[in-house]
């Protein structure tokens, strides 16, 4: 299985990521593509800060990739995740989940996605336009509940 | 033995990490807690509401009843709000 | 809501379709891209011919664009389906959604594709490596199990 | 009339669209394919097994039981394989 799992402060091409997932595959079916963007929140927000536990991000992801190609027959998994400041518009994190048929391509991506909000350790704080250091973003409730539905 | 903090635990303790060497007693993750809590009131205050920050050994989760012995690097931050 | 449904014999560019939905629209903050593709299977198939209704296929995807817009909060989507000749490894279905969480760019997409595979008036047939033309693909019941979750 | 026929059903009945007149007596689609299957070998051919063949009146899904008065044009199809 092919597995890519990147942590960096650089923007990423999502389209040359799963091209690369894709190249010269022909038993590939499904491609599922998943991407989180930094929202501006209704205009408020300047930019988001994302802090990460180097080593440990790397690590976690590592597992939670294992953990999915062990429920789902993946033919591909990339996983990219930005840290540092990211600007409303631009993307935070990048899922791209490759299968024979689309149920295992949606799943997967679905399930990794919930366990990067619960599991990866990073920590996003807002930085807001009126040039204040706003506040840690707060654990969502919902996050948790969906994560629940794997176990 | 290495202690990390990350986010607001990170800002409320003052510092990114530090090296610390444990008096005999100190057993598990809660113990350490504990014993972090009465070195001063940023610890204190880093710590303050029981079963919010979460810990990792050796960049892997785990839960307060933990045992550290063996552990080179243990890390204490906020729940995670990534991706 | 920005909604773009295309039926076409050309190859499409995801990556462009993606970025026209999400470009300029901060409020986004989930994209989910779904690309299904033409498997090989195993090295015995050459083509596939897609055979489409004209007329009614925009018309049908359209209603299912619309059921799936009345589900969720979508702030964009786009379907993009070929016909014709397809090779192994070439795109076939393209679904695009955009909302501000995850979720719900998740279920309205793999609502979409379990509608458009057993509602849209697409017909497969198969073209060997052989040369000769295979059969028609036969509608698959896991399909019809799978577009029953969403009623 | 104009009936409308894909994949294997239009292979089958040998066409892809014809103009009919329909005789007195055809109110619903399950009438129209009992009236095909008598024209001719191919049609019985097309329409053996009863409720595999899907229809659609202009342009919208419909069941055996739908009404045909009004319709511009009938479309008989396999089981949809798209996606």
């Amino acid at each position: 299985m092919d597995f890519t799992i990147r942590i960096q402060a650089e923007p990423f091409d999502s389209a040359a990521e799963t091209a690369a997932l894709t190249r010269g595959r022909a038993e590939i079916g499904a491609v599922v593509a998943f991407t989180g963007l930094c929202r501006d929140e209704g205009g408020r927000l300047a930019a988001l800060e994302l802090e990460h536990y180097p080593g440990m991000a790397e690590a976690e992801i590592g597992r939670i990739a294992d953990q999915a190609a062990s429920r789902w027959p993946l033919l591909g998994l990339t996983i990219v995740h930005r840290f540092g400041r990211i600007a409303p518009g631009e993307e935070i994190v990048l899922v791209v989940t490759a299968s024979v048929h689309r149920q295992a391509a949606f799943e997967a991506a679905s399930f990794l996605m919930d366990y990067l909000k619960t599991q990866a350790p990073f920590w996003k704080r807002e930085h807001l336009k009126d040039g204040t250091v706003g506040t840690w973003v707060d654990a969502k409730e919902a996050d948790d509940r969906a994560v629940e539905r794997w176990r | 033995m290495k202690l990390v903090y990350f986010a607001w635990v990170r800002e409320r303790v003052g510092r990114t990490d530090e090296q610390v060497v444990l008096p005999d007693g100190i057993a598990t993750v809660a113990d350490l807690v504990r014993w972090l809590k009465g070195r001063g009131e940023e610890y204190a205050y880093a710590f303050e509401n029981e079963g919010v920050v979460r810990a990792a050994i050796d960049h892997v989760h785990v839960k307060p009843e933990a045992r550290i012995e063996g552990a080179r690097e243990i890390a204490f931050f906020p729940p995670m709000t990534g991706g």
